[in-house]
């Protein structure tokens, strides 16, 4: 059956960030250089012609962009300066907004504004909801313990309730995306055994994000990983020890030395991205899409703050503690609730799964049998 | 050592003997049973140069000309390939195996085809033998010629 | 004359060229003891200097009359040595060379069965060069008047710088108006200026200047003689002829288009929005870029190498189309900007000055890429309601190996270039040959571009192959200093090797009058004997082979020489045990 | 020699009779070369005995007229016997010449001429299995005939050869000339073919020629044919113009093609050849195909390119030994 082509599409794109695009000739300089191309999945080219072609359905069902982790080696070799690097990461936040079901994600990223305008007022609603509950729960002056203006187990209560819309939110997208890239492929036939071997793939590349590793230059990764690493050990401080870390005024170094460790973390990995992003140092730095201003701002933001509501706490400043802990919500909340789901942090799932699914694919190819493979056109992109 | 066959071959200037030339400047080799006699055009190649060459002690005789449609000279080759066919009735009507006379085409731009040819030619002559006519041509004289006469040859005079 | 020959015989090593296989001094002292051979002598080159220095020196010193060197091929330094004779005061035909290096050292690896060949070789030179005879060149004068076949971009830039140069021109023009193809064009590739331009002022010089005849609606019915002093006959549609004695022709008569109708799966005739690209001119030109339907086109899908590069049609490259299509896109999108344009190629050239830039402005334009397979044409269908476009063409584009439907509003089919269908006329009044696809032939692909087997015919522009207009312009003055060149010398010279007919010998029987290529062959009614023109002739010896009386002689190719290289050759073979 | 009439002797080697024919249709003419000359020896009108030759003196003879072509051991021996004895020796007609018509049979070996012959002949009584053999012992002596050879041979073949007169048979007016060329001593140079023209049959041939363009080849029987033009390009194969002029044309004028007895044009080296060369150019087409067809229509390829000379034909004459 023929596709039809969507000439558009480019022009779709371009509001995703691709830039450039036209200029590929598929000479397959990017796909020969990239460390992570390889037998079963070889990319940049091939996503690039789909592009190009306007090859819609194709391209949504690609798990391609999410094999890439933008070394950027792939821009530096391009002969025509096609940037295919950047096109990769476009694609990826237009499959974001694919597999978003609310179309929040593509209203977000076609325009920078909608996002900023939303989590401005997300930032003053959580500002108020928090004001006006802190006021009802206790004293301004009150930072932990009784009478604590915003008492840990109440906001403890919040976070998981977040968190649970953000599982679901997250969850159906995560089952769109596998709908796409592997449910309704007809080409394989996946067992439940498969899924259940692989499964190992999840949390490897989630802990480890080792295929980075595989990029010339380690530092990317190195960054990444500490980035990611200090995200999740965060998280796991305030999803399951807030209390403690709240609790004071003594330190507790069990708690506090991973979080000072990953505030640190934070801090410093998003002031490294800023500056490069500012500076352009990178290859994968070059070209900044306003949601990737919007999330390290907004991270850099949420890091600053907590850090600052605990030393100002230590401090003993309660009532700057407390207001800095409200800004410092201002931030969280719409970070999770709109970052997560429906823009960039979403990567931090699909791009596991990305790795989960197509070792899934790469598996079942090879167990399909010889007269289904010829049936199934090859992709023929080197 | 086997036996090795000696192949008059007459070429054209402007194709094949460009060809054959060009086989050199790439150092295609080939075997070096074949002699070349050049000629402006496949189409100066009278019939009888062919029975010359073999009534000489050639072994076998190629032919090559430019490929048709390509001739220098608009179209020898065809008068060629005309000779060609008929030439080839009468060579075996003599009872010549037909493997000894070929016509081919050979263009300024193909030293390695005309190096192939040539290898070609020359295995396929190897197992055949020196030149023979057929059974019936090949008995030779049985005179009792007299010692101190010499057969006269014809003359011509103008 | 045969026993009176002083022959010298030089065997060249050529460095270790020829000496590193054949053993050059066996082979001089095999040689050197046979009848007519007055010295013998092997050198490291004998095409340098000191190597010719010998040769004149023995011709002088030994009363040497005839020259033998195995060397090169002859096609290589056979100039070199004749040059070598004519200073020694010796007929330059009184050289014949031997091949012992392309045909020999070169191809072979065993000394002793190379060294046993370079013999034979250089035997059969000897015994050939004692029936040499001098040969001398003759002249003819060369009447200044040129006749340009085609009144296209070629002919015009032919006749204008002939012209310009002081010279009569007579500009046969078969259509009833100047200018060819490129005056149905619009712009041109890649710098998109006009091509209204470059031909109008070429066109206004031409009918103002009072050195160019133009002849519109006229063709050329016969061409006799030879160069510099050619008849040739004119005929106008309505059938009035006339004669000019010109020196030279230029053939400028062009190609036609493919006709886009024999690929059926292109819809061509069927469909009305699939036009040709000759179509899409004529639309650019007027200004008026609309579907049959009067409706502005959202989707134009360009469909390259239609009747090019393919098995079925014509296998060579048409070499202008890519551009052109690429100035479409330019076009299109400056008529329509909200355009889509698709180009759906089989493989993107744009070689040559401008063209890969052309090629990344029009790519920026977001042109849509599509390769497809070029035995596997692209199939043009009508779309249904919903699709929401006039057509959708199926390409199985192969660089995703995916088979798209691409939309259209109008489909322009970049159709290739043939030979005229009047090619095979022209070439047969002309006297010159056309390939398997009708293109008529140069003499040398690359170093006699627009020369023609027939002296004093030269060829230019699309007629001997595809070319655009630069190539054209390029080739048309090239064959404008051809003609030059023989003007300034007001003479030529013909080759002293042709074919000669012995009178006493003819007897008449017009076996050879239809052989000849050149119609070079005359047949007297009243002494009922033929002859051979000798300025035509270009000593190819069909004629030769063929007299059944004997009578021809290609003179430097005779019965005789050839005959006695052929024993040379086999001399040894024949002496020895069988 | 104190005679000084002309010693003159007649003979036939492998011959049809038809070159002593020849001679008797000069009618009167005879009977002035019997005024100037002795015919000492011709077996087809005197009598006379090869004693009669063995006895003469070696060069006794003043001119021998040898006709027909050497097939076996007697006519070599007389053709020897007659060089000895004879001043000058002419080659008398195709036969003698080039081999002629008997030289056709060089295409079949000795076994298979005696297999046809005295066995498979229709002719044959049945059950006579008699085969010809060079010795017999009968009750008293020992009888011989002739050693037929393996091959026909042309009479410079076996002896040296003063003049060459073609033609099967000779025109009457040739042989007049060439007889009182001989009676008037008036011979060209050794070696030389007398009685014939210097060019070809095509010279004397007063049939309209045109440019030749030939579609199909055919024998004289399968069209009908313009008498007035040129016959081969009629398509019927005519070896007129590969043949030495000098027959006064006779077969043509009679609508027949010229079969070629009078062997090449003097600057010919083998007219089979040449005839090759000359028809196959003249073949109308460019396809392989269809030149191949035409080609392939003709019949009898050897025949029509030899004849009267195979056994002069320049392969034939490589083959000098066993």
């Amino acid at each position: 059956m023929a596709i039809r082509a969507n000439p558009h599409l480019i022009d779709e794109l371009e509001l995703y960030g691709a830039q450039d695009v036209v200029k590929c000739y598929h000479c397959g300089n990017c796909s020969a250089t990239c460390p992570f191309s390889g037998d079963s999945y070889v990319f940049p080219r091939k996503s690039m012609r789909y592009l190009q072609l306007g090859l819609e359905s194709c391209l949504r069902d690609t798990l391609e962009p999410w094999l890439c982790y933008y070394c950027g080696e792939c821009s530096d070799e391009c002969p025509r300066g096609a940037e295919p690097g950047e096109t990769m990461m476009s694609m990826r936040r237009w499959l974001t907004a694919r597999y978003d079901f609310t179309g929040i994600s593509a209203l977000f990223y076609r325009s920078p504004k909608a996002e900023l305008l939303a989590i401005v007022l997300l930032a003053l609603l959580t500002g108020l909801g928090f004001v006006l509950f802190g006021l009802s729960q206790g004293d301004l002056a009150v930072y932990s313990g009784d009478g604590a203006f915003l008492p840990a187990e109440k906001v403890h209560l919040f976070d998981w309730t977040m968190a649970g819309v953000l599982v679901l939110l997250l969850g159906i997208n995560c089952i769109r995306m596998w709908w796409f890239t592997i449910g309704s492929d007809r080409s394989i036939r996946v067992t439940p055994l498969l899924y259940l071997k692989q499964l190992f793939q999840v949390p490897l590349h989630f802990m480890t994000q080792k295929r980075y590793r595989d990029c010339d230059r380690q530092r990317p990764w190195a960054i990444h990983l500490v980035l990611m690493l200090s995200y999740l050990t965060m998280l796991i401080l305030i999803m399951f020890f807030l209390h403690r870390v709240q609790h004071g005024p003594g330190i507790d170094w069990w708690v506090h030395g991973f979080g000072y460790a990953a505030a640190l973390g934070l801090i410093g990995t998003t002031i490294y991205a800023l500056r490069g992003r500012l500076k352009q140092s990178e290859p994968h730095y070059k070209h900044s899409h306003e949601t990737d201003w919007i999330f390290l701002v907004l991270l850099l933001l949420v890091s600053v703050t907590g850090v600052a509501q605990h030393a100002l706490h230590r401090g003993g400043f309660e009532v700057a503690a407390n207001l800095v802990y409200v800004v410092h919500m201002m931030g969280v909340v719409p970070m999770l609730l709109l970052e997560v789901p429906f823009s960039k942090w979403s990567h931090m799932a699909y791009r596991p799964l990305a790795m989960y699914f197509s070792a899934i694919h790469e598996r079942a190819s090879l167990n399909v049998p010889a007269d289904d493979q010829s049936k199934t056109p090859a992709p023929q992109v080197a | 050592m086997g036996f090795e066959p000696t192949i008059v071959g007459f070429l054209c200037n402007w194709c094949s003997y460009t060809g054959a030339d060009l086989a050199g400047t790439a150092r295609i080799k080939h075997r070096p049973n074949l002699r070349v006699i050049r000629v402006m055009c496949s189409g100066r190649v009278d019939p009888t140069f062919v029975v010359k060459a073999f009534a000489s002690g050639a072994d076998g005789v190629l032919i090559c000309g430019c490929h048709p449609g390509d001739c220098h000279y608009l179209e020898g080759n065809y008068k060629t390939l005309r000779r060609f066919e008929l030439l080839k009735r009468l060579m075996l009507a003599y009872g010549i195996d037909e493997r000894r006379l070929r016509l081919d085409w050979v263009s300024a731009s193909e030293g390695e085809r005309f190096a192939r040819l040539v290898d070609e030619m020359t295995e396929k002559i190897q197992p055949l033998g020196p030149f023979e006519l057929g059974p019936a041509f090949q008995n030779g004289t049985d005179l009792g010629l007299v010692e101190g006469i010499t057969p006269t040859p014809e003359v011509s005079h103008g | 004359m045969k026993d009176k020959c002083r022959i010298g015989v030089y065997i060249c090593n050529c460095g270790t060229n020829i000496a590193r296989v054949v053993d050059c001094e066996q082979v001089c002292q095999e040689v050197g003891t046979l009848p007519g051979v007055a010295v013998a002598r092997a050198y490291k080159y004998m095409c340098s200097n000191p190597g010719q220095e010998m040769i004149i020196h023995d011709i002088k010193e030994q009363m040497l009359d005839r020259v033998v060197v195995a060397a090169c091929s002859p096609r290589m330094h056979e100039p070199t040595f004749r040059k070598a004779l004519e200073a020694s005061g010796l007929n330059p035909f009184m050289l014949e060379m031997a091949n012992i290096r392309e045909q020999c050292s070169w191809v072979h690896d065993d000394p002793q069965s190379a060294t046993r060949k370079a013999i034979d070789l250089t035997h059969a030179a000897i015994r050939r060069v004692q029936l040499h005879e001098p040969l001398e060149k003759q002249e003819a004068p060369y009447t200044p008047t040129t006749l340009v076949l085609g009144g296209g971009i070629a002919g015009l830039t032919v006749a204008m710088e002939l012209a310009e140069a002081g010279q009569q021109v007579i500009l046969v023009e078969r259509e009833d108006r100047l200018g060819g193809n490129v005056g149905r064009v619009d712009l041109t590739a890649p710098y998109l200026d006009s091509a209204r331009d470059i031909l109008t002022e070429k066109i206004v010089r031409a009918e103002a200047s009072p050195r160019v005849e133009v002849l519109l609606n006229t063709r050329l019915t016969e061409l006799k003689g030879f160069v510099g002093n050619f008849t040739a006959t004119v005929e106008d549609d309505t059938g009035l002829a006339g004669d000019r004695a010109v020196g030279g022709v230029v053939v400028c008569t062009g190609y036609r288009p493919f006709d886009a109708g024999r690929i059926g799966s292109l819809g061509y005739g069927r469909l009305p929005d699939v036009i040709t690209s000759f179509e899409l001119e004529q639309q650019l030109r007027t200004g008026k870029l609309k579907t049959r339907d009067g409706k502005t086109p959202r989707y134009v899908s360009i469909v390259h190498c239609v009747g090019s590069r393919n098995a079925r049609y014509h296998t060579y490259c048409s070499r202008v189309c890519c551009m052109t299509a690429l100035k479409y896109g330019h076009e299109i999108k400056s008529a329509i900007p909200e355009a889509m344009i698709t180009d759906v190629y089989v493989d993107m050239l744009s070689f040559g000055k401008g063209g890969e830039d052309l090629y990344r402005r029009t790519s920026e334009l977001k042109t849509m890429f599509l390769m497809y397979e070029k035995e596997d044409y692209p199939k043009v269908r009508s779309a249904e309601p919903e699709d929401d476009c006039g057509m959708l063409l199926q390409v199985r584009e192969k660089l995703s190996g995916v088979t798209i439907d691409v939309p259209a509003d109008m489909i322009v089919l970049m159709v290739g270039m043939e030979a005229r269908h009047d090619g095979d006329e022209v070439a047969r009044v002309v006297g010159i040959s056309q390939d398997a696809e009708g293109w008529f032939i140069e003499s040398h692909p690359k170093l006699a571009p627009v020369s023609t087997p027939t002296d004093g015919v030269f060829i230019a522009g699309a007629c001997q192959s595809p070319k655009d207009i630069p190539d054209t312009v390029a080739q048309a003055r090239a064959a404008s200093a051809m003609i030059l060149a023989y003007i300034a010398q007001g003479k030529v010279e013909v080759d002293a090797r042709f074919a000669e007919v012995d009178e006493d010998r003819c007897s008449g029987c017009r076996m050879c009058n239809e052989l000849c290529p050149y119609t070079a062959i005359i047949y007297d009614d009243e002494t009922g004997r033929s002859a051979v023109q000798s300025a035509l002739c270009k000593a190819c010896g069909t004629c030769v082979a063929a007299c059944p009386s004997g009578a021809i002689k290609a003179r430097h190719f005779t019965d005789e020489q050839i005959i006695e290289q052929i024993e040379g050759v086999l001399a040894w073979g024949s002496n020895q045990p069988s | 020699m104190a005679d000084p009439k002309l010693q003159v002797a007649l003979y036939w080697g492998a011959a049809c009779g038809g070159c002593d024919v020849a001679v008797l249709d000069t009618d009167e003419f005879i009977l002035t070369v019997a005024e100037v000359a002795d015919i000492r020896f011709w077996p087809i009108a005197v009598d006379g005995k090869y004693a009669d030759l063995e006895a003469m003196d070696d060069g006794e003879l003043d001119l021998t007229l040898f006709n027909g072509a050497i097939r076996n051991s007697e006519n070599q021996y007389v053709a020897e016997l007659l060089r000895r004895k004879s001043k000058v020796m002419v080659a008398f007609g195709s036969c003698a010449h080039l081999g002629g018509i008997p030289g056709l049979a060089n295409d079949a070996s000795r076994e298979e001429i005696f297999h046809r012959a005295y066995l498979d002949n229709p002719s044959l009584e049945e059950g006579n299995v008699t085969l010809p053999v060079t010795e017999k012992k009968v009750a008293s002596c020992t009888l011989e005939i002739p050693r037929f050879y393996r091959r026909v041979h042309k009479l410079a073949d076996v002896v040296a050869v003063d003049y060459f007169v073609p033609g099967c048979p000779p025109a009457p007016t040739q042989v007049k000339a060439v007889l009182l060329a001989v009676v008037q001593g008036a011979l060209p140079p050794i070696g030389s073919v007398v009685g014939a023209g210097e060019r070809t049959l095509c010279d004397e041939c007063e049939r309209r020629k045109e440019e030749k363009k030939v579609k199909r080849f055919q024998r004289p029987w399968q069209t009908i044919q313009d008498p007035d033009r040129c016959l081969l390009e009629q398509g019927i194969i005519c070896a007129g113009s590969v043949t030495r002029s000098g027959c006064g044309v006779r077969c043509p004028d009679s609508g027949m093609p010229c079969r070629g007895c009078y062997g090449p044009a003097p600057n010919v080296h083998d007219q089979g050849a040449k005839m090759i060369s000359a028809v196959a150019s003249i073949v109308d087409s460019r396809d392989p195909d269809e030149i191949a067809t035409i080609i392939g229509e003709i019949p009898d390829v050897m025949g029509f390119a030899y004849r009267f000379g195979l056994p002069a034909s320049t392969l034939q004459q490589s083959v000098r030994s066993l």
